[in-house]
């Protein structure tokens, strides 16, 4: 919000000029399809990745980048909805328990029913389908802001994973998604297809977001939702979408998250993600006050998150500080997009 | 102000106040209930605490759930209503507000205050004071990147609550401090009979007294009283505005920040002493301790928009909370007990926010 | 949305003039304990300016948004070309061809113009946005308002207040409006936009469009409007044809008496300027501004909006710092660098945009009025002196006239008017040495105004020296003893009391030049 | 409290006795008649624990007389803990048995509970500092420490550079069992090096990520321990993802049943455990033997399988036994 109410964009040019009668010139608009803040993090991530190659070798090596891009995707997945919920001016503290219970249940019925891959990558995304749809319903209906909601069906969702869970891990999970980046056939052309797979959606969210009435809508809305109602856009439906959404990419990460760890699934499952997923979101650049953000940027964040905690270990640097310097590198990438801002602002 | 004269004197006729709602009582009483946060929480203690009393009347429950039962249960409210306390501080100062690092903080300079008073051997109140200050550092940092930098708050304090997590591990060596004299602090959160009418009261803990209620005290003084407290909710309602009245904005963010990581270190005191060690990992340990707090604040009322927000709602979250929490342990047996906690947390949250919400705009008629 | 067949016994052509386009009856809306309207009747031909004017909080605004489908009324009927209609939300309204420019600008900073322009209507190529299309579009409409045709891929969030509103009108003309709603356009545009869009608002009526045009500016109804209809506490009190009515007739309606003569005679006392602008420059915004302000004398600073006046205020009250030239108090060169220091040098403002600058929306109107003043009203500038601050409000409350119950009340329920004279109080609970005020009344009703303005009057003649930046000019002419025309960024021409409105337009549209000063 | 002095006129150890004396006690409705020993484990719904509860909920019906309480907390944190022991000390139970989160932390209140007239002990984790009355112990640190490192040193050949993904930060016995790692591993072991230590807490995608960069820091690894029971099937699915079952070789401290695939394919050596169900039937029995003021002997005849449970006096320490290597071919034999 400006406090200089006339603040134009170019000064010198007086507003009333009279208009030219020439055709639409096509220019390069504003919104470039990235942003200073992706650039940035691009940067960042590549000095770093040439950093660790250097101290040491093995870090460049597919041995190495590949558990790297596995253990991204699940964080960068939920996080393309997240950055959708945020944009739209909401929060969402529930998808870590949302992880629990869609991962308990598709275990399960691995286990118990020896479902095949896609009835149970199906299951996973329909119950985080509805895990999104309850807490939509509740914010876009209920008219409570999101951060309240969420914490409520936190609680609620991770009672409801402990049910599940009944007081037993699940043993003997199947290799059912061993193909999501397990070993050769989890592969294309050396991309764990976890990673390949978050990044098609993170494409098509982008795409999305960018070029369809629908995605802009989810900005208008972060800008400021009375307008955005008065504008004739269904604010509720869309919010609602906004979640629901991101309870599908919970069900599929979940999915990601199985294929991830060992054959047993125990209740710590997705405990404490909402964090990593919030921290990706908000390094990537995208507002916390709604608004502006992309999902290339969060793809960026969880890739950086994942580099520096992996690197500390690669270094064999105490493996506590990792979190030191994932707080480190959130203040500096954070830091350059503002400073950058108040640089184009004093301009 | 040498320039400027008071021109304001003392109305001739004080105008008679006059009564904000209409209506007979009945409904007033329900408008309350409906729209203020204070009320409904008021009386979901009530219906908690009868319920659990009518149950145990019954025999429904594993052991009475008697006023001793509940005296003892507030241990748990200290470091609760403490931390509800400093988030209401961040949350009231505005663009967005919120600190999810106290629980980092809380392992921190809990790890501090086990050098200085269980390694170095600093008196109590030194090391006390030292450790209060050690966290109001701590905050401080939240709130230069916030304040003067321009942070998010919520991004600067996952920052550093991944910071200050990380060094209180590393600080000892990931080792907790128990050493005799932080093992004899558990005194100092034993409970106590209170003097005079204490006879017929339970024994409440010490920790109630000696910290919990003079925070509450002064954060209330601090908010309702002070001209600090003015200013904390003018940015939070209009920190342009604020600025045009010419209040130091950025000044009085930052102390936001600042008390609340004071509150922080009192807290690691509280917890080390509760616990009788200075464990690395106090504060955010399971779900750690920010988000337990954050949710306290809201329930109590707390607008996560800034400006909005009382101590009493705070405080009475936090009773509801423990109360319900500790019946529920002596009406399931087994893991369930547990769990129904969780389930008993949510469903009150999203209960008293809709509840909220819907009324607030029916009365209101804001669409 | 094809209208039933029209009223069958003389079948005029639906656009014809004199044809109901629009008819409200009966309307009732309530917001809590508040009575917004009360039985209210509208009645819109097609082609016509329909001006609708009352007090602040007379229910205008209300009125509208009924319309427009942002507020659903409790009771009453709404026909639309003769077939009733029920209009639920902003989409039935528009789907309608209902198109409203609602009185605070309803647009996403960081979206383009053209995407502003467009939002919830957009056009689309096979799924996407096809922006080419909306931009062509877009620029046709820029083209019409006046304005850059590159602004149509610039986010609205850095064009000014007055572009934004000129935003916000070029989006409701995006459709085929059959009704055009205006809920004070003018308020914040210049002269010359006011003019175009008056041409704007010509060629719409005349190709059958009916346009429910709401201003405070009596005046300028005369220029644009056919019909008025005048709303009081809620209630719709008359439909003159604008003929039988004079700006005061009107006002006199609106407020339900008589309104007080104009200008009374003042003598300013003889001294020392107490504030002087020297040469004041802040580059890109305003250069070389020469001002002088007496103790007891009212200058009034015109100029457009986006001239530099506003700017110019900023930097007396810290707010800004200049780059140039210097600001004296009292023969001492001062440079305040925040609001603070310059409160303390006793320097008051009042800030152009209640919303965003003035206004704690939901916090109470006593503390509305101590906040900014909180050292006076606490002991040892820590220890908030609640007794007296409630006094002092009850007292300032009193003194200006502000309609409510309880220094209690939060001051976001009330309506602008009052809200603004709760602002204004703010700056008068200590008693300023150099009192500035940007826009004292904009958005404020004729009755509001005329209080607002003996208000300061009495201030200058307790002894402040009061500098009013505004782009109202029969306000400007009406408190001020001095008037400066700010044009292209500095001070141009003078007048003395007795200049007339001509006059000074012509100054601020550059056709005189120095010889125009007066006395 | 009134219950243990009337149930203190009981006879001799064995079950049938004990029996008989609260049959004599006089006393309300039928459940009073039994004691009741209350256990609260560090973490409700792990294997590990529930096992014990099973093993506890056999003893209480083998015993006869014990009414068997289980309740956890859903993190495994001091705070949730501590509430729980404190609803069980509103419940007045006889024997309060506690597998401590923090055991500085447990200390105080089981002054409470024992102030309360309750008897005190811990299981599983101990709370050397407290007045409990007996700690059962499933191994000596001494014996799991070795039992670890054996194992892994067997299949790695006796030398070579291994290293640790560890859990909690804090917690006290696997920072123990590490010490006695390191100290053996120097002593017996001189060609062998630990080469790091990482904490993954409890998370077992974590530990997995942080085998793998290990593997990746250091090249010529050819062993890992996971020491705990999330951290040991994550140290193998790493070796096993990393195709490299054979060259790299973990052990670790994972419940049977959870091991299986990874002992199967030989991406783990050995799990290093002990039977967790006979561990939950000896603390319960400790826990009525408590609650009937009934002194342990040096060797205990507990039950069929437990036939001879020695008591050191001396640290009042009741051990299960050595520590248990499970591989492939006995995994079967555990149901948990
Ligand atoms: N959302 C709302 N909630 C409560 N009261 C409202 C609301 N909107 C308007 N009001 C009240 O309804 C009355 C009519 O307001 P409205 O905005 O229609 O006035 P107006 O004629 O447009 O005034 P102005 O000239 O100041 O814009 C006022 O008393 C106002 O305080
Ligand atoms: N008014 C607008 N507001 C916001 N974004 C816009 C606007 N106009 C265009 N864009 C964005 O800028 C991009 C570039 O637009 P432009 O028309 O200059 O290029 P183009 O070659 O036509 O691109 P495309 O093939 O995607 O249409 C568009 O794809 C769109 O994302
Ligand atoms: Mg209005
Ligand atoms: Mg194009």
């Amino acid at each position: 919000m400006s406090v200089h109410t006339d603040e134009r964009p170019d000064p010198g040019l007086p507003a009333g000029e009279p208009p030219a009668a020439r055709p639409t010139p096509r220019r390069r608009v504003l919104p470039s399809p990235v942003s200073g803040q992706e650039l940035v993090l691009l940067g960042v991530i590549v000095v770093l990745w040439i950093v660790l190659a250097f101290a040491t070798p093995a870090f460049f090596t597919a041995g190495s980048i590949q558990p790297l891009l596995v253990a991204t995707a699940p964080i960068a997945l939920v996080g393309i909805g997240m950055t959708i919920v945020i944009i739209t001016g909401g929060i969402d503290v529930s998808v870590g328990a949302a992880i629990m219970v869609c991962a308990v249940l598709t275990a399960k019925l691995l286990v118990d029913a020896g479902l095949s891959l896609l009835p149970a990558v199906l299951v996973s995304m329909a119950v985080g389908a509805v895990l999104g749809l309850v807490n939509g319903v509740l914010i876009a209906y209920g008219r409570v802001h999101a951060i309240i909601i969420t914490f409520g069906t936190a609680n609620l969702f991770q009672w409801l994973g402990l049910q599940i869970f009944a007081s037993k891990t699940v043993n003997g999970i199947p290799q059912t998604f061993d193909v999501f980046g397990r070993g050769v056939a989890g592969r294309t052309f050396g991309v764990p297809h976890a990673f390949l797979i978050t990044v098609v959606i993170a494409a098509l969210a982008w795409w999305y977001l960018r070029h369809t009435a629908g995605g802009r809508h989810f900005y208008a809305i972060g800008g400021d939702a009375n307008a955005a109602r008065l504008a004739g856009i269904r604010v509720q439906r869309r919010v609602l979408l906004a979640y629901v959404i991101t309870g599908v990419l919970v069900g599929l990460g979940a999915c990601f998250t199985i294929a991830q760890g060992t054959s047993t699934l125990d209740q710590s499952v997705g405990s404490g993600k909402e964090l990593a997923v919030i921290a990706a979101v908000v390094i990537g650049g995208t507002s916390i006050m709604g608004g502006r953000g992309s999902v290339l940027g969060t793809l960026l964040g969880a890739l950086l998150v994942q580099t520096v905690s992996s690197g500390v270990t690669q270094l064999g640097w105490n493996s506590n500080l990792s979190d030191l310097f994932v707080g480190v590198f959130i203040i500096i990438a954070v830091g350059a997009d503002l400073l950058r801002e108040r640089a184009r602002r004093a301009r | 102000m040498s320039t400027t004269t008071p021109t304001v004197s003392e109305p001739a006729t004080p105008s008679p106040r006059p009564s904000r709602t209409e209506g007979p009582l009945g409904s007033r009483l329900l408008r309350a209930v409906l729209t203020q946060r204070i009320v409904l929480l008021a009386i979901l203690i009530v219906v908690v605490l009868v319920t659990f009393m009518v149950m145990d009347a019954g025999d429904y429950l594993t052991a009475p759930y008697d006023p001793d039962y509940l005296a003892a249960a507030l241990i748990n409210a200290v470091p609760l209503a403490m931390l509800g306390l400093a988030e209401l501080l961040v949350i009231l100062s505005g663009r967005g507000g919120i600190d999810l690092s106290v629980g980092a903080i809380v392992s921190l300079a809990g790890m501090v205050f086990g050098f200085m008073y269980g390694e170095w051997g600093w008196p109590l109140w030194i090391a006390i004071i030292a450790t209060t200050a050690f966290g109001a550092l701590c905050g401080a940092l939240n709130g230069f990147l916030v304040s003067y930098i321009g942070f998010p708050a919520l991004i600067a304090t996952l920052a550093t609550f991944y910071a200050f997590k990380s060094l209180a591990i590393v600080i000892n060596s990931q080792r907790p401090i128990s050493t005799p004299p932080i093992q004899d602090l558990f005194s100092i959160s034993r409970s106590v009979e209170l003097p005079v009418i204490g006879r017929e009261l339970p024994n409440i803990p010490l920790g109630i007294f000696t910290l919990l209620l003079p925070t509450v005290i002064v954060v209330w003084l601090v908010l309702a009283r002070t001209t600090y407290g003015r200013r904390l909710f003018a940015i939070g309602t209009n920190d342009v505005a604020a600025r045009w009245a010419g209040l130091p904005v950025r000044d009085t963010r930052f102390k936001a920040y600042l008390y609340a990581g004071a509150i922080s270190g009192l807290v690691a005191v509280v917890t080390v002493a509760q616990f009788a060690s200075a464990r690395p990992d106090a504060g955010v340990s399971g779900s750690g301790m920010a988000l337990p707090a954050i949710t306290i604040a809201v329930l109590g009322g707390v607008a996560i928009t800034g400006g909005i927000g009382r101590v009493s709602g705070v405080v009475l979250a936090t009773l509801l909370i423990v109360w319900l929490n500790a019946g529920i342990l002596l009406a399931f047996v087994g893991n369930e007990g547990s769990q129904y906690q969780l389930l008993a947390l949510g469903v009150v949250l999203v209960f008293a926010a809709l509840l909220n919400g819907l009324t607030n705009r029916r009365f209101t008629g804001a669409r | 949305m094809t209208p039933e067949d029209p009223s069958p016994a003389d079948d005029p052509a639906p656009d014809a003039p004199g044809v109901v386009r629009l008819a409200m009856t009966g309307i009732t809306k309530r917001f809590g304990a508040v009575r917004a309207i009360r039985e209210a009747d509208l009645t819109v031909h097609a082609g016509e300016v329909h001006a609708l004017v009352g007090e602040n909080g007379a229910g205008k605004s209300t009125m509208i948004k009924i319309i427009s489908g942002a507020v659903a009324a409790d009771t009453g009927r709404i026909e639309f070309e003769g077939a009733e209609v029920s209009i639920g939300s902003t989409t039935d309204a528009m789907a309608l061809g209902i198109a409203t420019v609602y009185q605070e600008p309803q647009l996403f900073p960081e979206l383009t113009v053209a995407e502003n322009i467009f939002i919830g209507r957009e056009l689309r190529t096979g799924g996407r946005v096809d922006w080419s299309g909306q931009n062509s579009r877009v620029v046709e409409l820029l083209q019409l308002l006046g304005l850059p045709e590159r602004y149509a891929t610039v986010p609205v969030g850095t064009l000014s207040i007055a572009e934004q509103q000129q935003v916000s009108i070029a989006k409701a003309l995006a459709g085929d409006a059959r009704v055009l709603i205006l809920d004070e356009p003018s308020a914040i545009l210049t002269d010359a936009e006011i003019e175009v869009l008056f041409t704007v608002v010509r060629r719409l009526t005349a190709s059958g469009v009916s346009v429910i045009y709401i201003s405070h500016r009596l005046d300028e109804l005369f220029r644009i409007a056919q019909r008025v209809t005048v709303m009081r506490d809620g209630r719709t009190i008359g439909t003159h044809p604008i003929e039988e009515l004079t700006v005061r007739s009107i006002a006199e309606l609106m407020v339900g008496g008589i309104l007080s003569a104009a200008r009374g005679e003042r003598t300013v006392p003889d001294g020392d300027p107490v504030l002087v602008l020297d040469g004041l420059t802040r580059t890109g915004r305003f250069h070389d501004v020469d001002v002088q302000v007496r103790r007891g004398e009212i200058v009034a600073l015109y100029g457009l909006v986006g001239s530099g006046v506003s700017e110019i205020a900023a930097c007396i009250y810290g707010m800004d710092q200049a780059t140039a030239g210097s600001v004296r108090l009292d023969g001492r060169a001062i440079a305040p660098r925040t609001p603070q220091q310059a409160q303390r040098l006793g320097i008051a403002l009042l800030p152009a945009n209640r919303k965003v600058e003035g206004m704690f929306s939901f916090q109470s109107i006593a503390f509305n009025v101590s906040s900014g003043h909180l050292t006076l009203l606490s002991r040892f500038g820590l220890w908030m002196d609640r007794a007296r601050e409630r006094s002092v409000a009850r007292d300032l409350i009193t003194r200006l006239a502000v309609k409510t119950p309880s220094e209690r009340q939060a001051i976001g329920a009330m309506s602008g008017g009052n809200a603004q004279k709760v602002v204004l109080a703010r700056q008068l609970v200590e008693r300023p040495q150099v009192l500035v005020l940007a826009e004292p009344t904009q958005g404020v009703d004729v009755g509001a105004k005329e209080e607002i303005h003996r208000i300061i009057t009495e201030l200058a003649e307790q002894g402040s020296a009061v500098l009013v930046v505004t782009s109202d000019l029969p306000e400007a002419l009406r408190i001020a003893d001095r008037l400066q025309v700010v044009r292209g960024g500095t001070t141009t021409v003078e007048f003395g009391p007795d200049a007339t409105q001509v006059d000074v337009l012509a100054a601020a549209a550059g056709a005189v030049d120095e010889e125009g000063h007066a006395a | 409290s009134k219950k243990n002095e009337d149930a203190a006129g009981g006879g001799a150890t064995s079950a049938a006795s004990s029996a008989a004396s609260s049959a004599a006690t006089s006393g309300g409705g039928s459940s009073s008649e039994k004691v009741k020993v209350a256990f609260v484990p560090k973490l409700q719904g792990v294997p590990y624990f529930e096992a014990m509860n099973t093993g506890g909920q056999e003893a209480a019906a083998a015993l006869g007389n014990v009414e068997w309480l289980y309740q956890g907390p859903t993190q495994a944190d001091a705070a949730a803990q501590a509430d729980i022991v404190r609803s069980f000390i509103q419940q007045q139970v006889d024997t309060l048995i506690v597998a401590p989160n923090d055991p500085d932390s447990m200390a105080p209140l089981l002054q409470q509970a024992k102030d309360a007239g309750i008897h005190v002990a811990t299981s599983d984790t101990d709370a050397p500092t407290s007045v409990r009355e007996v700690f059962v112990n499933q191994a000596s640190a001494q014996g799991i420490g070795e039992g670890l490192t054996d194992a892994l040193l067997d299949a790695m050949g006796g030398s070579g550079k291994y290293a640790i993904v560890s859990c909690g930060q804090t917690a006290e016995n696997l920072n123990s069992w590490i010490e006695v790692q390191k100290a053996y591993t120097a002593e017996q072991y001189p060609d062998a090096e630990i080469v790091d230590i990482v904490y993954a807490g409890e998370d077992q995608a974590r530990a997995t990520q942080q085998a793998t960069d290990l593997m990746n820091a250091h090249p010529d690894l050819t062993g890992l321990v996971g020491e705990c029971t999330s951290s040991a099937p994550g140290v193998a699915q790493a070796v096993r993802d990393a195709g490299r079952i054979g060259q790299v070789f973990t052990v670790g401290l994972g419940t049977p049943q959870s091991m299986k695939p990874y002992l199967a394919d030989g991406s783990s050596s050995a799990s290093i455990l002990w039977d967790v169900e006979n561990l939950g039937y000896l603390t319960a029995w400790a826990g009525a033997q408590l609650a009937q003021d009934q002194s342990f002997e040096a060797t205990n005849d507990v039950s069929d399988t437990l036939d001879a449970v020695e008591y050191d006096d001396a640290t009042k320490t009741l051990l299960l036994g050595p520590a248990l290597a499970i591989t492939a071919e006995n995994v079967d034999q555990f149901s948990y």
